[in-house]
């Protein structure tokens, strides 16, 4: 474990190191909360020719840190009729799920907080928490609209972790490993060797690219339902749902909800990144390449899968639950296993 | 993905819970302050019992102690977002009642006021109507262009929004000088956003999946119900006041009426009464090339406005417009003096509206949203 | 299953069409108006448009008091008192030249109620009345949104009544009390008249 | 068909119930009927072959002193031709045929002209106020209409 931690070889294993490991990942969540909700606020006024905020600080910089200290200090209001434990309860489990999966995302060649050998699997496990907090807080809220926002945001998580699955598990075939650092590990070189493009390989595995990138397509799609973006945030569903599960959370508790959406878009895009565009590998071979520049490649690469989300997000419209449904078991699912089958005879050929 | 058929409602005898939601008069969706009941069983909406007045302000009451120069100012504030459209069956039907001609000149300034707004009016249609959807970009695109068109209004008439622009007998105010050449840059500037919103929403599969097939108004239900407009054209049925019952000059001008096609889904969904605006917008951009074209230079826009209004006792008339919700209509009664007797506005979106539970039933809750929004109500009118 | 790949095949392509417009957008140069630097284009009734309807202002030295704003007014927003000019006595004149034949020791517009239907302005015979391009009623006090005219009427605070009148308490008394001697002195007269004319015609009776 | 046409049709089919016909610019052509024949009056006018009208373009009521009117301006797609069918019924007892079960549209017509004027449209299926609060007393169109001072501890003239 030591070789992928640079902390624990700086500082020896002990309980201080522990908990600055735990605590990293923290700190590089607020600064990258702070810059998502910026490019989310700019790049969509700039796609939609509008120039965003421009108040706070040169050209509107200090906006997500103004929201910030908005929401910590509004009041904090919890219905009457509302379950109080539960409804209090419900966003801190939401961002315990999201920040649970950051135990095992690669940041670097020399840093992963806990380079545990089942580091895909984890990251699943945990992904789910965060559907008991969106039930939790829909449910105990003790609103119609957050009880159907609920309903459908479990309904969609369900249906959308199988193709995920099938997505992250051909990885798993690819690389013969759920350990992050191996799968990044197997795909050092230059860009063609990511799993995206069908791995390591010669010329033979040209015919496997196609499902790969289909895999990854797969991902993507459905990395966007788990974190309930658009198109597929029927459980936010502003146009008839208000605002879904989170309708009657305010001040720093519908914080908790917003910080563990972004976080979740970056765990999202951390496993795409890991699992298909070669991590913290730099796409020019050894050009480039190092601890320092792994980090920023795989938070450069990150920040990219990030903004395609949000530039899906100012493009199109919103699916219906039934459409979700089709798209996630009809579509998705099927395509998921006929690339899964293809990548596994690919690897049993090889 | 086409398998969005409407549910049948007897589709289960299983024991459900159906639960009764309150969508409005403070929900985001509702184009303003309308209160829906919904009965819904899970995601399916059972029934829908419309509750209206919230804006109610008593317009036909006010009008019964104002003189006929002063309801105009009240009359743009029923469909506050095509003003200019409703000022003209209004003051249409006291210029017949006094028998006036309106000059050439404003006969022309009318028309090409009225299709302007026509087309800002259905800008803001398509625009909510993809934010009810969950688009957001295309509703900004439209809110950009639709500034053009206000800019255009604001310099003829003074203000932006509600106008006062249409007198009894001519205008508030003659046009300026680049009047026309600002209304074609206009015009281009409108065509070009409804060509990238046709890629960007109409045409997207999300936007065809999400509106085709659901909320279906038949023909005859569309005119049962008297629904008017694009809701009626979208059923396919080819009507429109402007060719049908033709007032002022538009038998001058060369347009088509759009219908509804069912061009990816049945006839008479949401999608045909949304597409039926989009090519609306492309028609009116006709209508006012051609009015630009053939409008007089000179003339006094103020020559025909009369000094005493008083029509004759007992005089009635019923005249009717198309807005562009619809048929707009204004039934005035006199009684001799300066005041009327009796208006009674014919809100297009009040009976549009009436015809919602029926088309609303059994589809989803995310679709009855978007029902409501293709139907384009404005509550202003609804309530009045 | 033509059709299944078909409506996939569609989902992307659509998709892809919707993400290359907003992303040529991004590149475009914003149109967005940074209001309180940059601001409108106002029509200002220059170059032939028509005048902005926004703010009124009352100019009373054109002001006759003839109610006929407070009479086209759709919804009583023009309140006015008039005082008549005690003819004879003062012969004060308009700023355009003619006779003042009324005092306006009153005139309040409540913008609260006002909706802008610019009527008032038009039917006013001396172009007194008149829209502004002012449309920032905003203020920190509430004072603020109020107009007033003399100092001593600062404490005014009654939010969006703009009150519009050039003669200070004193002389409205003033004209109160010539206009209510020139009254007596009239009825006086009247009162001499009508008591002199009988006599006269007894007199022409009596001849 | 010309209003005179139709007034013709309707003279001899129901007679007495048509009381007059009045054709004077610039008003609309009017026919004015009995009340309590309104419904038979409208189904012929919808059905019948050559009247067809099946359109009900507005449905007003009206208040004339002493009784209430009625106005129904119909209009036809096939013949293109339209008609103001006119009829009143007494302030005390304004009782008359609903005809929203030949135009669905007049459901809400109707409606609004009992919230305002308080005629009573007998067959209605849901004759409940629409523009006003469900609980508010009287029918504030009537000329001689008094606002009341309070609803519901607000006060009402503004």
């Amino acid at each position: 474990m030591g070789e992928t931690n640079f902390l624990i070889k700086l500082l020896g294993d002990n309980l201080i190191t522990v908990l600055l490991i735990s605590a990293l990942p923290l700190g590089f969540l607020v600064v990258y909360a702070l810059l998502a909700i910026l490019g989310e606020l700019k790049i969509s006024a700039w796609m939609q020719e509008r120039v965003g905020p421009m108040r706070t600080g040169w050209k509107g910089v200090l906006q997500p840190l103004a929201e910030v200290i908005k929401l910590i200090q509004k009041e904090d209001i919890t219905p009457d009729a509302a379950n109080k434990p539960l409804y209090n309860l419900a966003p801190y489990i939401v961002f315990t799920g999201a920040y649970a999966a950051f135990a095992v995302i690669p940041f670097s060649e020399f840093f992963v907080p806990s380079g545990i050998n089942l580091g895909l699997f984890y990251i699943f496990a945990v992904g789910s928490i965060g559907a008991i907090g969106i039930v939790m807080g829909g449910w105990a809220s003790n609103n119609k609209y957050t009880l159907l926002g609920a309903m459908r945001s479990v309904a969609q998580l369900i249906s959308y972790e199988i193709p995920g699955a099938m997505a992250i598990l051909s990885i798993a075939v690819l690389s013969s490993s759920l350990n992050m650092q191996e799968i990044n590990k197997a795909q050092t070189g230059w860009f063609w060797n990511w799993f995206m493009f069908g791995g390591p390989g010669s010329y033979e595995k040209l015919w496997v690219i196609p499902f790969t990138l289909g895999l990854t397509l797969i991902y993507m799609i459905a990395s966007l339902a788990e974190t309930n973006r658009t198109p597929f945030d029927i459980p936010e569903g502003e146009s008839e749902l208000v605002a879904g599960y989170h309708t009657e959370y305010s001040g720093m508790k519908f914080a908790m909800f917003f910080f563990a959406e972004y976080a979740n878009m970056f765990v999202v895009a951390a496993v795409l990144v890991t699992a298909f565009m070669g991590g913290w590998n730099s796409p020019f071979g050894s050009f480039l390449s190092g601890p320092l520049w792994g980090a920023f490649w795989f938070i450069g690469k990150s920040f990219f899968v990030i903004f395609v989300q949000i530039w899906l997000r100012w493009t199109l419209p919103r699916l219906r639950v039934d459409q979700l449904m089709y798209l996630g078991w009809k579509i998705l699912l099927p395509v998921s296993f006929i690339c899964f089958l293809f990548v596994s005879l690919f690897r049993m050929l090889n | 993905m086409n398998e969005t058929k409407k549910i049948q409602l007897e589709y289960s005898q299983m024991e459900s819970d159906r639960m009764r939601l309150n969508v409005g008069p403070q929900h985001p969706s509702t184009h303003g302050v309308l209160r829906l009941e919904v009965e819904i069983d899970g995601e399916i909406v059972t029934e829908v019992i419309p509750h209206i007045g919230y804006l109610h302000r008593c317009f036909e009451k006010h009008c019964e102690k104002m003189t006929y120069p002063q309801v105009i100012p009240y009359v743009d504030r029923l469909d506050y977002i095509s003003a200019m459209n409703n000022e003209w069956p209004y003051v249409m039907a006291v210029e017949k009642l006094l028998e006036i001609k309106v000059p050439e000149k404003v006969e022309y300034i009318r028309v090409i006021m009225a299709e302007l707004n026509r087309i800002a009016n259905h800008q803001i249609a398509v625009a909510t109507f993809g934010l009810d959807a969950g688009a957001f970009t295309p509703f900004l695109y439209f809110f950009r262009d639709r500034e053009y068109i206000l800019w255009i209004m604001e310099k003829c008439s003074g203000a932006r929004l509600l106008f006062n622009y249409f007198w009894i007998g001519g205008l508030a105010h003659d046009v300026y000088p680049s009047f026309k050449q600002e209304v074609l840059d206009a015009i281009k500037q409108v065509r070009k956003t409804n060509a990238e919103v046709m890629n960007l929403l109409i045409y997207n599969k999300i936007f065809i999946d999400r509106t085709a097939n659901i909320g279906i108004l038949p023909a005859d239900v569309a005119i049962n119900y008297a629904c008017s407009g694009p809701t009626l054209r979208g059923s396919g049925v080819k009507w429109d006041l402007r060719k049908d019952d033709t007032y002022s000059i538009y038998n001058r001008f060369d347009f088509n009426i759009p219908v509804g096609k069912g061009e990816v889904g049945q006839l008479g969904d949401c999608w045909d009464r949304n597409i039926v605006r989009m090519y609306e917008m492309e028609e009116s951009c006709k209508i006012i090339e051609q009015a630009v074209a053939q409008m007089p230079d000179t003339g006094d826009v103020k020559e025909a406005i009369p000094a005493k209004l008083r029509p004759p006792k007992g005089a009635e008339i019923y005249q009717r417009a198309e807005n562009p919700k619809g048929e707009l209509g204004f039934y005035v009664v006199s009684n001799g003096t300066e005041k009327p007797d009796r208006i009674k506005a014919r809100g297009t979106s009040f009976v549009n509206l009436s015809v919602l539970p029926v088309i609303s039933k059994g589809y989803m809750f995310a679709d009855l949203i978007l029902i409501l929004g293709s139907i384009d109500i404005v509550l202003g009118e609804v309530d009045r | 299953m033509i059709n299944y790949i078909k409506s996939i095949w569609e989902g992307l392509w659509t998709v892809l069409v919707g993400m290359r417009i907003t992303l040529l957008h991004l590149f475009v140069r914003n149109v967005t108006i940074q209001y309180p630097k940059e601001r409108f284009p106002i029509p200002d009734g220059t170059n032939g448009t028509a005048m902005a309807r926004n703010r009124l202002e009352l100019d009373m030295d054109l002001c006759d008091g003839c109610k006929r704003c407070s009479r086209a007014c759709p919804v009583n927003c023009i309140e006015l008192d008039i005082l008549q000019v005690a003819k004879g006595v003062e012969q004060p004149i308009l700023k355009n030249g003619d006779k003042r034949n009324a005092w306006v020791p009153s005139y309040e517009i409540d913008f609260a109620k006002c909706c802008f239907c610019g009527l008032c302005t038009s039917v006013c015979p001396t172009d007194a009345i008149k829209h502004t391009t002012e449309f920032e009623y905003s203020s920190y006090k509430r004072s603020g949104t109020v107009s007033y005219y003399f100092d001593d009427k600062k404490d005014y605070d009654r939010g969006l009544k703009f009150s519009f009148i050039n003669l200070t308490e004193a002389e409205i008394e003033e004209k109160k009390r010539v206009l209510a001697e020139f009254k007596a002195q009239q009825a006086a007269a009247k009162a001499a008249a009508t008591v002199a004319k009988p006599e006269a015609q007894t007199e022409a009776k009596t001849e | 068909m010309l209003a005179n046409e139709i007034y013709e049709i309707l003279k001899k089919e129901f007679g007495d119930g048509i009381l007059e016909f009045k054709e004077e610019a610039p008003s609309d052509p009017y026919i004015s009927v009995e009340p309590s024949k309104i419904f038979d009056i409208c189904h012929t006018l919808r059905d019948s072959s050559e009247l067809m009208f099946d359109y009900l373009m507005c449905l007003s009521g009206l208040d004339l002193g002493e009784s209430l009117g009625i106005v129904y301006h119909l209009y036809s797609f096939k013949h293109t031709h339209k008609i103001v069918i006119k009829t009143t019924v007494p302030k005390e007892t304004p009782t008359l045929p609903s005809v929203m079960h030949l135009w669905r549209t007049a459901d809400w017509h109707e409606r609004e002209a009992f919230d305002l004027y308080g005629m009573i449209f007998s067959g209605h299926d849901n004759l409940i106020r629409i523009l006003l609060p469900y609980d508010w007393e009287g029918y504030p169109m009537r000329k001689d209409y008094n606002e009341p001072e309070e609803y519901h501890g607000m006060r009402v003239p503004y």
